[in-house]
């Protein structure tokens, strides 16, 4: 076994970690949470200069074959830096999503993302299905589309979206034009963008419906498993930095004559979350491996386990965080609080907890079968 | 023994529930089923319809315009109070000032000030905090310099909540900086338009604005605006952290908001999706349970006449520790429902809607009024005889 | 409200306080550890001079009318001395369930537990129906008993036993000898005795059976209920001897040149146990009260609850207790180690947590149909 | 970035698995799936199985007789023992004094010791706590009096854990009281049949013999059996303190544990009872693989020559109290199953039937070789940079 980093992602990292030291800020953070449905064009087409957005994708399809560890450490320094640029929403989850349907159709909306053309976003969601992404309740009735997809992820600014519906017994994925559906616009507890659409018996044409069955299927379970895995990546970068200036200031910090550090019971939940995050970047490098791996009962084992494991201590870290800086910890003003809510976020953006949880436990029952 | 409310405290909560639910503005009993906090309009309005029935200022003895009750009806009362969807009262004025004003106070301040009081017509706010004393507030650096017949205070406090709502404000001031930390602290009430005097808003994690920095430039304070004598604030200050409050615990807005979530839970997705929510549910009710039934514990002392002990920071604790976890739960339990932030419109259950504002803004709550391992701290003192 | 005990329970415990200081020390208790199947005449007379026997027991039915929270009292203190006289499990236990069942024959004999004739044992469990009390393995066919009874708890002594077995759909309650069965006997995880049962075709007579169909079933959900209270308890006086020898020992042990009891970590560990302990006294009395309450459902749902919060707040006293003890914490020769077994033992001896979570869950869904 | 065995560490797991199923006794065996503790004979004929074919003392370097393993060797090595169902190795020779003799011996010393531990026929125990220095180390009190050719030792220890099966005893002992306290400790090693020295039991709470109290009387020690020089007794417990050990975490063990209690799982009288543990076990098991891929890290650390850092402390804390879940778990799970104590014949499933014990048994692993409190003091120094 060897947990080094491949030089060419350590590289991506540093490269991810000095594009945003220079080019991002917690100011441009507080500015982007004051804009609405804005895409600074600066970074985003910086972003695309460092090829980022045919980064995720196999050179067989246009992108330039980097793993999803690639992605990982991406994310995880876009998670560090709270940067709400929808490089996630707008590039890889739309592209993994179209790379795995795997059609001449999907491929060539693969093409304009990469090419930095298209703004696509994923609508996978709905709240009557809630994470149960193989069924949704959107209906596809011969040519007519109808009902809600909420929580689409669209950076505020996307054109087009993929959408997931039951057709019959058949899960089915059609790209649409987002001006096709009646769009409400707000934020999430991140601070991103998203839509929640209605489609009121929207006619759509056969070359919109990018695959079906069991073709479909494989393609949102291969989804859903890479975006737990970056879930994952963005929740360890958050918490990476709120340890480190949870530790700042418990050493810089005075009260009663002598620095916060200087208390067992501070020192002793240091510890604890020294310890906590060790064990996530573990459970970081195990899934942005075996996220992506081609035996689907351990890689959705592997995400169950990862997303159930942060639910529980990324939230802790970010948590106790917060009550070491005591006051100043509940502001807008100071970062801590913002990195609680982007990892409650992504706890919860690609299921929670129980839902994992229950994953986490078919997939021991699946793979009992097999052996 | 007898777990049961007598038939004149069952009678009492008969009349209050009536009265709850004649009237407790459509408004505001709308603004809390969904979760969010009512604004100084709602919040006044309210005090003021409590303050016109003499219910306002419950705690306080008969001689001062208490309502002449038992710690049972007013417990009874803050139950039908949460259920019927009503929010706390303040506590700066009722719960802070004015036991202050009619313990410590010249006769000339109690007329003065516990009226506004004791009809919601005066807000008061807090002005214990500084940047540099929090959980060590005998740190404190406010000056107020006597000159003449009035103080001139200069310094900072900070995480005043309401300040932006407030005509008043109790202070912690250091009138003596030869003496030792404590002995040079008074406690004074300044006026909030006096000139110098700033209020700038610190928005929470929650994206409102409760709290404020306050800044004092040469504050002209009268000094028959001081409480007591020079030296005393510590003393005060002390008498407030004992001082009885049998609600606390929070145990009846708790109640509120485990049943929110208990109505929500039909709205989930899948039978699994619903047993989960409701198991988890159901270890925080047992868990309140206990919670409540120490507090009924104390507040049948307090009818007895003894003194709140150390158990008031075990239910401050303990309470706040619940509300941080029914609130988690509500947020996890909602899921996807839970992450909108600021749409109008819910997706799906309304209650879910504010879930992550609420979760957000009770971090708060395990670190105001001296923060949980501060109140640890103290207990131990005490049960280690230390 | 009143939470003030009546003087006459505050009597009965005070009695039972010094009886047990006089009688019984921690010598006495591994004394009796190293004992089996046998039975300190004296002290078993002296509980029956203080008229312990019929305490439990309505005026009606010849005892002297205590309430649940008259037992309590005594309980409490049995377990704050970590007495292993059998009086639960040979007058309280049997004692109730013939009460409940309250007919011509469960009365008589329960005269007989009551003057001190009869030694009786409950044997309501199995493996295999678990803590599903009202519906045990044990079959009854016409009149002929067959299969297995556990964790007979009858202080290895008893002469007869109470047995529930289904009779068809029916549940019936069953008096027979003791030596009817195959027994073998065996200490518990608390130090008291037990036994197992196996019933090969046991003839029975028409007198032996109690009672059958509901009033079976109230007696045995009675007897539930009111043994769950017993069990809290019991947990209460072992967690409060726990609480107190453990402050007391951080307030003389010495390490690092100082009582342990002055670094912060401990303080809020002991912190945390007073105020645990606080809620268990509150737990205490509630389900003593409604541990016998008529309101069958408020009843059901008090215990449920009561159990569950034990389960978890009163093992993790005793737990917090030995970490804090050290390694003497672990020896047999300290008496915290014994708490914690006893705490233990209670915490399953009538349920466990999820057992009891169901129980509450059900109990909630009751009361709503209710309203 | 691999997180697979390689070709090589596959093919060496595969032949160990072999040897495992031909060579683990069946008498330990069953004993490990009892959930029972091996009596002396089993352990000691288990260790001078593995001493014959030089896998004993794995971790020791080529030149002192170790079989030239990598750590992920060692790593997969231990998996396949604990899920055969044989026991740990006993550390005091092989992970303790051993590596103290050929890292600080004399050449007499190594000649005369490592061949015993190496073929596990020497048994060793550990003295050092004593009873009024059990956290605090330091404040040791046995003490050595040179006199010619040997020592007097005079004091006691206690919790020593199996001074009743040691040939040898390796001991801190205070030879000099004029210096400061850490400077005048010196590392004996005491033949156990010495006369003076008098080995009594100690029952721990799982009713088991395990540790002891060890008293010294005017016990001669030849001054040869001095490791180093007079007054390195401290340096050289440091060195065992942050001394390599890869399996400290347990994890094959905790994996050996839970796969125990899945297997018992349908034993359960109902299909919610059922549910409920496989939703437990869930819980433990993601926890577990936290725990085991930190573990790799620290092994794959190891054989890039990395010294073994804070996570060590870590890897003890997090695995500790995995173990007493899993045992508590189990406990709680069997309910009725688990409250028989010394039956034979188990009522149901076997592997409840020594739950009980072993939960009891392992409240002493957040306890023993510096408590949990103690590594996170330890471990707060260093982020702290105190």
């Amino acid at each position: 076994m060897d947990f080094k980093l491949p030089e060419n992602t350590t590289m991506i990292a540093d490269t991810a970690r000095r594009y945003l030291k220079d080019n991002y800020s917690f100011d441009s953070y507080i500015a982007q949470l004051n804009e609405s449905n804005h895409l600074e064009a600066n970074r985003w087409q910086a972003m695309n200069d460092l090829g980022w957005f045919g980064l995720p994708f196999a050179e067989s399809v246009g992108g330039y074959g980097g793993s999803l560890l690639d992605v990982c450490a991406i994310v995880q320094e876009l998670g560090a830096a709270l940067c709400l640029d929808p490089f996630v929403d707008l590039i890889v989850s739309p592209g993994k999503l179209l790379e795995f349907a795997n059609t001449p159709t999907s491929l060539a909306l693969l093409d304009r993302i990469i090419s930095g053309e298209a703004r696509v976003a994923c609508g996978l969601y709905d709240r009557h299905a809630g994470y149960h992404v193989l069924n949704p309740s959107l209906r596809l009735n011969g040519e007519r589309l109808s009902g809600q997809k909420h929580v689409v992820s669209d950076g505020g600014v996307a054109d087009a979206v993929l959408v997931s519906a039951m057709s019959g017994d058949e899960l089915a994925i059609v790209a649409l034009p987002f001006d096709a559906c009646d769009v409400e616009r707000y934020r999430l507890l991140d601070g991103s963008r998203a839509a929640s659409l209605t489609l009121d018996d929207v006619l759509i044409t056969d070359e919109m419906v990018l695959c079906r069955g069991d073709a479909a299927k494989q393609a949102v379970s291969a989804w859903f498993d890479y975006l737990c895995a970056l879930d994952c990546a963005r929740m360890y970068g958050a918490c990476r930095e709120v340890y480190q200036a949870t530790l700042e200031y418990a050493r810089t910090r005075k009260q009663f004559g002598t620095t916060i550090g200087s208390f067992q019971v501070i020192q002793h939940y240091l510890v604890d979350a020294f310890i906590d995050l060790q064990q996530l970047e573990s459970m970081l490098l195990m899934v942005s491996v075996k996220g992506e791996s081609a035996n689907v009962c351990e890689r959705g084992r592997a995400t169950a386990a990862a997303k159930a494991y942060y639910a529980n201590r990324a939230v802790g870290i970010t948590q106790q965080g917060i009550q070491i800086h005591g006051g100043v910890g509940v502001t807008e003003e100071l970062n801590i609080g913002h990195y609680f809510r982007l990892v409650t976020h992504a706890s919860l953006s690609h299921g929670d907890r129980e839902h994992h949880m229950s994953r986490f436990i078919q997939a021991g029952e699946k793979q009992n079968e097999v052996v | 023994m007898n777990l049961d409310f007598s038939n004149d405290e069952k009678e009492f909560r008969k009349s209050i529930r009536q009265w709850m639910k004649e009237n407790v503005p459509d408004d505001i009993r709308r603004c809390t089923a969904r979760g969010a906090m009512p604004d100084k309009n709602m919040q006044q309005r309210w005090e003021r319809l409590l303050g016109s029935q003499g219910w306002l200022t419950s705690t306080w003895p008969e001689q001062f315009g208490g309502p002449g009750w038992s710690a049972t009806q007013r417990y009874i009362f803050d139950q039908e109070r949460a259920s019927a969807g009503a929010p706390p009262t303040s506590p700066f004025g009722v719960a802070m000032v004015g036991p202050v004003l009619y313990t410590f106070g010249s006769e000339a301040q109690k007329e003065r000030w516990l009226p506004g009081i004791q009809r919601g017509e005066t807000l008061w706010c807090q002005g214990y905090s500084e940047p540099n004393a929090g959980s060590d507030l005998a740190s404190l650096k406010t000056r107020a310099t006597r000159n003449g017949d009035h103080y001139l205070v200069n310094g900072q406090k900070i995480w005043t909540t309401q300040a932006h709502w407030a005509d008043m404000m109790f202070c912690l001031v250091r009138t003596d900086s030869t003496v030792k930390q404590q002995q040079g602290i008074s406690f004074l009430l300044i006026d909030m338009k006096t000139p110098g005097l700033e209020v700038r808003p610190i928005y929470s994690i929650d994206g409102h604005h409760h709290l404020n920095e306050v800044y004092f430039t040469d504050v002209k304070v009268p000094v028959e605006n001081l409480v007591g004598q020079e030296g005393m604030g510590w003393t005060i200050a002390k008498f407030l952290l004992t001082h009885e409050r049998t609600t606390i615990a929070g145990v009846a807005d708790i109640h509120y908001e485990i049943n929110r979530l208990k109505s929500a839970i039909d709205a989930l997705p899948t039978e699994t999706d619903k047993q989960l929510a409701v198991r988890r549910l159901a270890g925080l009710e047992v868990d309140l349970m206990a919670l409540e039934y120490t507090n009924f514990r104390t507040v049948a002392a307090t009818d007895e006449g003894k003194p709140f002990g150390p158990e008031s920071s075990g239910l401050k604790i303990k309470g706040t520790e619940l509300q941080q976890r029914v609130s988690q739960a509500m947020v996890e339990i909602g899921g996807l429902m839970s992450l909108p932030w600021d749409n109008e419109e819910p997706i799906g259950e309304q209650i879910f809607n504010q879930a992550s504002r609420r979760y957000n803004f009770l971090r708060a709550c395990t670190i105001y009024g001296g923060s949980n391992e501060i109140q640890k701290n103290v207990l131990a003192k005490m049960l280690l005889g230390l």
